[in-house]
């Protein structure tokens, strides 16, 4: 438990829990790769069928030639990206003056801004859609972006204060009196200084807006369709499509299951440097 | 007495700091303003669009109505099953894991990684993976249940209420824990090696160490574990779209006030009453929210 | 902010008066956004309209059927006008009719030759909210290979209830059950539910819109239903399940149920490549009833204008394009739906095309219903909660029934006031 | 040419009712001048040191260098450079890069930031270690780097903060040394904050001891100690700390710690009330008494190696003994304190300030 | 009664290659005795105090507490108790409760442990405080708090692991004084990690000097000064350092740090081989000279109120000289070092092992 003891000895009891764990996390996912990658029969019959040279990428060829889909995952990625690109400027921007200067009202701002993440996205998807086509963004990629931006920068905001509050004041003191203006210190110190924690937040920001189904399948039409509704519609009322759906699962999780296992070790850090402070 | 003197350098802060925090403030404020006062106002009106003859101004009729709506509470128990499994079990099962994880022993890195899977997986794919799983038909959980002689016909986990609840909750679980078991894990590891060793010296054994030393200790965490689960279980929606085909069946075991909301709005068309019941909502996880403070809070030290 | 400004307005044009066609010469741009059932539009019948009548379809959009009702309800809520026709079918017609969001069409805008059920599914109220694309209703498939294997005649049809129940039990062995349905999801419910209320010879409404959902075929109807999955354990559990049709053609052409009744896409699905149905295995025949003959459930869909279209009139015309003879050959031989005109129907050629049409045929001598209204997602809904507590044996068809009609009545009340 | 001249400098924080962190400092420090502040946590060094780098704005009076107020300009405009007590390295950067950030900053031509990275790394022995990232170095390291840092930049004024506080004992020492050998090299004016006092008599031309936000004397390090302005100095500076007593009137120039048999004599002070004693351990002597003359017994004896601290208790009052060598004492043992040698520093006994001129 | 006995004790941390953290220990501690270890960073002190206490296992060899070997004893079986570097309180207890956790964990009852804690809290001051959480203390408080947790369990043995060293200056000369009546008044076994030489040299009756995992010299704190058994302990022993050099012989007893006129004589040992020469800076004297007969020129000159440190440059090696008083000496100014006074410590230069007897 605290590894005072036994540092490298697990005992059975644990080893066991050890396995049943990396078991109970990869499993269903490798399931559903499984799944993506067998014929359905082979599935569907009593019992499965796994021979070797069944296994068919098929379906992956099938899905990746559909033109529908590429333009689902090309307005995801495009989405997404912005998203997260506006949501880390905008919101590490703000941090840095909530982090730094402390002004009347700044915590309730904070506070105000996590309300935010109370509200359903059910109410706001209407007067949202109303919003957008007011001011002609809707089904328009600009549109999504914006909407995920408002959502995704209080919790970007809020990740990153605590990160930024981590960096110790001299290091900024020593940059202005080495000339740099506040802008050059949150660009030249600060946001590299706070790399694991901006790496963290960056990727949870995209991985927010990469997985939103609700907004994207009530403020989108075909122009911007995204990745998750497109996956969604494989269990269509005229549709459904196990193999398919699967297939698309597994690769609209793909992207971001590379980029949180490449970045593993940041967002790791990065949780572990906010957490301490929550 | 003394000339309050602002700077140069005072002056270009201030300015500074309205420039820089004012576009996202402003851009929060653009999007969530109007939408939010929309709402509101949507929620003092009896709306059904299918009705639109009936539509009128009712104040805080809907709230009334909703106290008295039978399908809402059923729904807010619901509501509360689910977050008691998802709240209390997802924060013990979080806690669990990262004090096992926080001995050191050979790939306990990698399987720190592999924390991250779930979460990385979106909720929507995350519906479809256990719903290949969980089939009546043609789920793995069957074949394996069979095989190994637990049951001799399928259980049709989707089918029934309780075990397509179960099934809603262990998705959920899935999902989340991992998350916050990093984050556990974080919390553990920012207590001093030398309070477990003092402990030690005090003799106190690993349970007593856990109980009296690392829990403890985890307070702030696990009070924001609390807040984060309580907030995603009542606010939960796309894996209940997915796993259920949108319906929150079967017989509405899956049907959450959130996924009521989202009924009533959406397809009952009875949107005035489905913003009441967003900002019930909202304001029952803001109320939670208060409780977990209120309850494990930072009480003043004497 | 005031969310109730812009529906007066919605509700001050849905008043206007039913869409009359117009003589002269209509020219325009059209958007639709259909559904995804149907890919001929797509395919070739779009430029023939485009030819015919120099209307420009400048965006046709085909979303996910499961996704179009969000969609929408949010397009209607905000007096959207981005589309001007919209896929339609029985409770959508009713619902969005109601809400006045449909152009209400004129009979003289209606062809003449169209099939009851069909023109039902995109009205309601005795006011016509748009026009059919093609007619769809349950008929019985059963798989021939499973009946000589039982012991029965593959070629003859149970023709009625106990007969197909004795089928269904001789065909249930290890591996498979005799018959298999789909009421995993609420509307799965209310179609099957319905569906075993019209073969017990019941009316789902009186006259006057009043439900009667515990009527005495309702309960009929209902038990056995209970009764095909618990007592005869004739039944697919996972049917309590399946929330789709497609699942339900799944099933059937890989030879893991012996009886469905389906829409008539079921024939495409059991005659494809990797079937293990052929044409020559399926049956098709009519369902059989228990105290009629037999009588089915509608599925039709159609095309309705946006009230808020700027081009109604070549709108219209779509309308009209789709329900032709020219269209409907095409979904029929292509894509295995029913015709919705009598014309067509009655067309030597369409039988040719499609075997199943034959038994449509005959079909259309008995009840085939709906019942799309206004409340349609309330009392799927609703039902669908009794439905699936008779069907796991926890409260009794009739207790089940006594229920829903109680939470029923209001609803109805509420919109029919 | 640096010279800087604070006058009745103060400084409030924001916040209601807040009081002054630092209030009327005056004091000029001449150029080329090495200055130490001096006082516990909290006195108000750093405030002091921030308002003439221009981190922290002022709030009264003036602060002028060279002649030039400088409050309302900005840092990097000040000509100065700044080494902190956790050195602030840019912990992403290289060494190298480090100390050539504050160059890039001022748009130095690309080869003379070389040649002054070069340089300043040479003086402080940091050529192998210009790749290196601040983690990899070790404490004296980096501090080492701070200092390249600051002397890149050839300011004419460098202010440190504590800079050797985050270093143990033995390195502490060490660098101390290097510190005043490159001030000597580099002869830029500087000021230098700690709360240790051996670190400031050993380093500087002149002191300013402070207290809770004010100047309580500014003179040279043999000022600081023989002629202690006030109580406060004289108990903050010396080691170990000046023994400091009240002690009454007894009789023409002595004084006794009341309740007990020490008698203080050869007081140049008057006075009939009582008043404030103070006398340097290393001063005074002790040797064994029978208990009938004793002043009071031993309490602890803590042998230093060159020397032995001896505390003796005087009538409840911890007096401490500093003696060269090993003392033959024991705990407990009576004994007289011998006060002949020690310079007697007499101080008001509620104002605090010295009584007695310098002698 | 509380004896620890060392023998040969040593410990490998788990790793391949891993070398010994520490080898051959072997020592007695004898009842009631103050015990210091002593030595750089990293050189194992901890490690050798872990094991004593249970918290790591031993590799090799035995200890023995009042003659029961207890390697293989849980720690809380051990009759200790230990003040650790940081503290270690527990943050979400009282301090109160941080005193009583040890007890209530013995099962003690209520009212012993209220009385103990009451009791342990008055003797270190810390009545007033015992409702409040650790993270609302000072670091002196908070040093405390550990110290009365410690005590409160009354153990036969007391282990500190540098409990000074995360206060400052003032508050640790103040806190090693108490710690040293504490000692005297409870009576515990006391074992005392630190890198403190002034610490060890001031608290110890007896001081294990150790190095990279072995045991240089153990002492007590006379012998260590007086009689350092290896360079080592002459260099990590005395404040300023030892001056510490390699000599050439040059002539029957004296030795010439080569390529300067500096010769010190007077030395007892014979050799012709090169030997390292060690003089104590508060031995040695220096005075001003002309420029022909100077040993070298003063580079530093840092008063330091009742000394001043004076740095001479011989040859390049910079010999420090502790002087009294105020020096008046120039940098720059040739000199004359003073040895005549000085012990000679004299080591070989490649053992580093004492080649003098005591004298
Ligand atoms: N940013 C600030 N806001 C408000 N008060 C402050 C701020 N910085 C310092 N103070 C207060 O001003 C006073 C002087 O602080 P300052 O940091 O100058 O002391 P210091 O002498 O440097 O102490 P230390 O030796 O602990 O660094 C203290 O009472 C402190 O609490
Ligand atoms: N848990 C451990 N695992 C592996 N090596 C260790 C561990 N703890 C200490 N060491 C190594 O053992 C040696 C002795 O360490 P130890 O902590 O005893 O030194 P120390 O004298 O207490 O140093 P310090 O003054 O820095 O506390 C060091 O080289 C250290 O790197
Ligand atoms: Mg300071
Ligand atoms: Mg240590």
């Amino acid at each position: 438990m605290d590894g005072i003891h036994k540092n490298h000895a697990l005992t059975v009891v644990q080893r066991v829990l050890v396995v049943l764990l990396v078991i109970y996390l990869i499993l269903p996912f490798a399931w559903m790769v499984v799944y993506s990658i067998y014929p359905s029969q082979n599935l569907r019959s009593t019992p499965m069928d796994f021979s070797l040279s069944d296994i068919t990428l098929s379906s992956y060829v099938s899905l990746l030639g559909d033109q529908s889909f590429i333009v689902a995952m090309r307005n995801s990625l495009i989405i997404a990206l912005s998203t997260t690109v506006i949501c880390m400027i905008l919101g590490s921007l703000c941090a840095y003056v909530l982090a730094r200067f402390r002004f009347k009202g700044s915590q309730t701002l904070l506070l105000a801004m996590m309300t935010v993440q109370a509200i359903p996205a059910i109410v706001l998807a209407v007067p949202l859609f109303v919003l957008l086509r007011g001011v002609g963004l809707f089904d328009t990629q600009l549109g999504l972006i914006l909407t995920y931006t408002a959502f995704i920068l209080p919790l970007v905001i809020w990740m990153m204060v605590s990160f930024f509050e981590s960096i110790p004041v001299n290091l900024e003191k020593a940059a202005r009196i080495d000339g740099c203006s506040r802008l050059d210190i949150l660009r030249k110190v600060v946001i590299p200084l706070s790399g694991p924690g901006f790496a963290a937040t960056a990727i949870f920001a995209f991985i927010t807006a990469w997985s939103d189904f609700f907004l994207a399948k009530v403020l989108t039409g075909t122009n911007t369709l995204t990745l998750p509704v497109k996956t969604a519609s494989f269990q269509g009322l005229f549709a459904m499509d196990y193999t398919s759906a699967a297939t698309a699962g597994v690769i609209t999780a793909l992207p971001v299951l590379i980029l949180a296992l490449v970045a593993q070790r940041w967002i790791v850090q990065g949780i572990t440097e906010g957490a301490v402070k929550g | 007495m003394t000339r309050a003197r602002v700077s140069v350098g005072e002056r270009q802060d201030r300015r500074f700091a309205i420039a820089a925090s004012a576009p996202a403030v402003l851009t929060i404020c653009a999007l969530f303003i109007y939408p939010m006062v929309y709402a509101v106002v949507l929620s003092l009106y009896h709306l059904n669009d299918k009705l639109p003859a009936q539509t009128r101004f009712v104040g805080l009729g809907n709230y009334a109505q909703l106290l008295g709506d039978q399908d809402f509470i059923h729904a807010l128990g619901r509501t509360a099953t689910f977050c008691v499994f998802t709240v209390f079990g997802g924060v013990a099962l979080a806690i669990g894991i990262a004090v096992l994880l926080n001995v050191k022993f050979r790939g306990r890195t990698i399987t720190r990684v592999l924390l991250l899977v779930p979460w990385a997986v979106p909720p929507v794919v995350n519906g479809i993976m256990w719903k290949l799983i969980f089939d009546g038909s043609y789920g793995v959980a069957n074949e394996v249940l069979m095989a190994v002689g637990l049951t001799d016909t399928r259980i049709q986990w989707l089918a029934t209420p309780k075990l397509a609840l179960a099934v809603l909750i262990f998705a959920e679980l899935w999902k989340l824990t991992p998350f916050l078991a990093l984050m556990a894990l974080a919390s553990i590891q920012s207590i001093p090696s030398n309070v477990y060793r003092a402990a030690m010296i005090d003799g106190a054994n690993a349970w007593q160490r856990f109980w009296r030393v690392t829990l403890p200790n985890m307070r702030g965490t696990v009070m924001f574990l609390l807040i984060v689960q309580s907030m995603w279980s009542i606010k939960v929606f796309d894996s209940i779209y997915v796993l259920t085909g949108g319906t929150g069946g079967p017989a509405e075991a899956t049907t959450t006030i959130n996924f009521l909301a989202y009924l009533t709005t959406f397809s009952y068309l009875d949107r005035g009453y489905g913003a009441a019941m967003s900002i019930a909502i909202m304001v029952i996880v803001c109320l939670v929210a208060v409780f977990w403070v209120l309850l494990l809070g930072r009480r003043k030290d004497a | 902010v005031s969310p109730t400004a812009g529906d007066s307005e919605a509700s001050g044009s849905a008043a206007s008066s039913p869409l009359k066609p117009d003589s002269g010469d209509v020219t325009g741009e059209l958007t639709i956004l259909d559904d995804n059932t149907n890919l001929v539009f797509q395919d070739g019948l779009i430029d023939v309209f485009q030819e015919q009548t120099g209307i420009t379809v400048k965006t046709y959009e085909m979303g996910n059927f499961n996704d179009l009702h969000d969609r929408f309800a949010t397009l209607f809520a905000a007096q959207d006008s981005s589309f001007d026709i919209i896929m339609t079918w029985a409770g959508w017609s009713a619902e969005f009719g109601k809400a006045g969001w449909l152009q209400e069409l004129d009979s003289s805008a209606l062809p003449s030759d169209l099939i009851r059920p069909a023109l039902d599914a995109v009205s309601w109220d005795s006011k016509v909210y748009g026009m059919p694309k093609f007619a769809s209703v349950q008929t019985m498939f059963w798989n021939k290979e499973h009946f000589s294997a039982a012991g029965l005649d593959p070629d003859t049809v149970p023709e009625n209830w106990d007969d197909f129940v004795a089928a269904a039990k001789a065909c249930t062995t290890a591996d498979h059950y005799g018959y298999c349905c789909d009421m995993g999801n609420p509307a799965g419910a209310y179609q099957n539910y319905l569906r075993a209320l019209l073969l017990a010879g019941g009316e789902l409404y009186d006259a006057d819109w009043n439900p009667q959902l515990n009527s005495e075929a309702g309960i009929e109807g209902l038990t056995k239903m209970v009764e095909l999955l618990n007592l005869h354990k004739a039944m697919d559990p996972a049917s309590l399940q399946i929330t789709n049709a497609s699942d339900l053609n799944d099933v059937f052409a890989q030879g893991n149920t012996s009886i469905v009744f389906n829409w008539p896409f079921q024939w495409a699905a059991a005659t494809k490549d990797g079937a293990k149905t052929t044409a020559a295995t399926t049956g098709n025949g009519l369902i059989p009833g228990i105290n009629v003959r037999s009588a089915s459930i509608d599925g039709s869909e159609g095309y309705a204008i946006n009230v808020n279209s700027p081009n109604k009139q070549a709108a219209l015309k779509w309308l009209q394009f789709a329900s032709s003879a020219t269209a409907q050959a095409q979904i029929v031989g292509q894509e295995g739906w029913f015709p919705v005109s009598q014309t067509t129907l009655d067309d030597p050629a369409t039988a040719e095309a499609l075997p199943v049409v034959t038994t449509y045929k005959q079909s259309t001598d008995y009840v085939t219903k709906r019942y799309g209204t206004p409340w349609s997602s309330e009392l799927d809904q609703l039902l669908s909660v009794q439905v699936n507590q008779a069907m796991n044996q926890q409260i009794t068809p009739e207790e089940a029934l006594n229920n829903a009609q109680e939470e029923l009545k209001p609803i109805v009340e509420r919109y029919m006031a | 040419m640096a010279e800087i001249k604070l006058t009745n400098v103060g400084k409030k924080y924001p916040g209601k009712n807040a009081d002054y962190a630092v209030q009327g400092i005056s004091y000029t420090v001449l150029d080329k001048q090495f200055v130490s502040l001096l006082g516990p946590s909290g006195c108000g060094k750093s405030t002091t040191l921030n308002m003439i780098a221009g981190l922290e704005s002022v709030t009264e009076g003036t602060i002028e260098i060279d002649g030039v107020r400088v409050e309302s300009l900005e840092p990097h405009k000040r000509d100065l450079a700044f080494v902190f007590q956790d050195y602030a390295l840019y912990p992403h950067l290289s060494v190298y890069d480090n100390i050539a950030f504050g160059l890039r900053m001022r748009k130095m031509p690309k080869k003379e930031i070389d040649a002054r990275v070069k340089e300043s790394a040479e003086k402080l022995e940091l050529l192998p270690l210009l790749a290196k990232k601040p983690r990899a170095l070790s404490g004296g390291q980096r501090q080492r780097v701070a200092l390249a840092r600051a002397i890149a930049r050839r300011p004419g004024v460098l202010l440190f903060d504590e800079p050797l506080s985050n270093l143990d004992a033995l390195l502490r020492e060490k660098t101390r040394s290097e510190l005043r050998i490159l001030h000597n090299d580099i002869g830029a004016t500087s000021i230098y904050v700690t709360h240790d006092q051996e670190e400031a008599m050993s380093l500087s031309d002149k002191i300013a001891v402070m207290s809770r936000g004010h100047l309580e004397q500014y003179g040279s390090p043999d000022e600081i100690y023989n002629t202690p302005a006030t109580e406060f100095v004289a108990g903050f500076v010396g080691k170990p700390r000046m023994n400091l007593f009240t002690a009454v009137p007894a009789g023409p120039g002595a004084f006794t710690l009341e309740g007990s048999p020490f008698v203080v004599d050869g007081v140049s002070v008057r006075s009939d009330q009582p008043v404030r004693i103070g006398l340097r351990p290393s001063e005074c002597g002790v040797r064994p008494a029978g208990s009938d003359d004793a002043d009071g017994t031993v309490v602890v004896v803590e042998p230093l190696g060159s020397h032995t601290d001896v505390i003796v208790d005087i009538a409840g009052y911890h007096f401490v003994v500093r003696v060269t060598g090993f003392a033959d004492l024991q705990v407990g043992q009576p004994v007289r304190v011998v006060t002949a040698g020690a310079v007697r520093h007499v101080f008001d006994a509620t104002t605090g300030l010295r009584l007695n001129a310098d002698d």
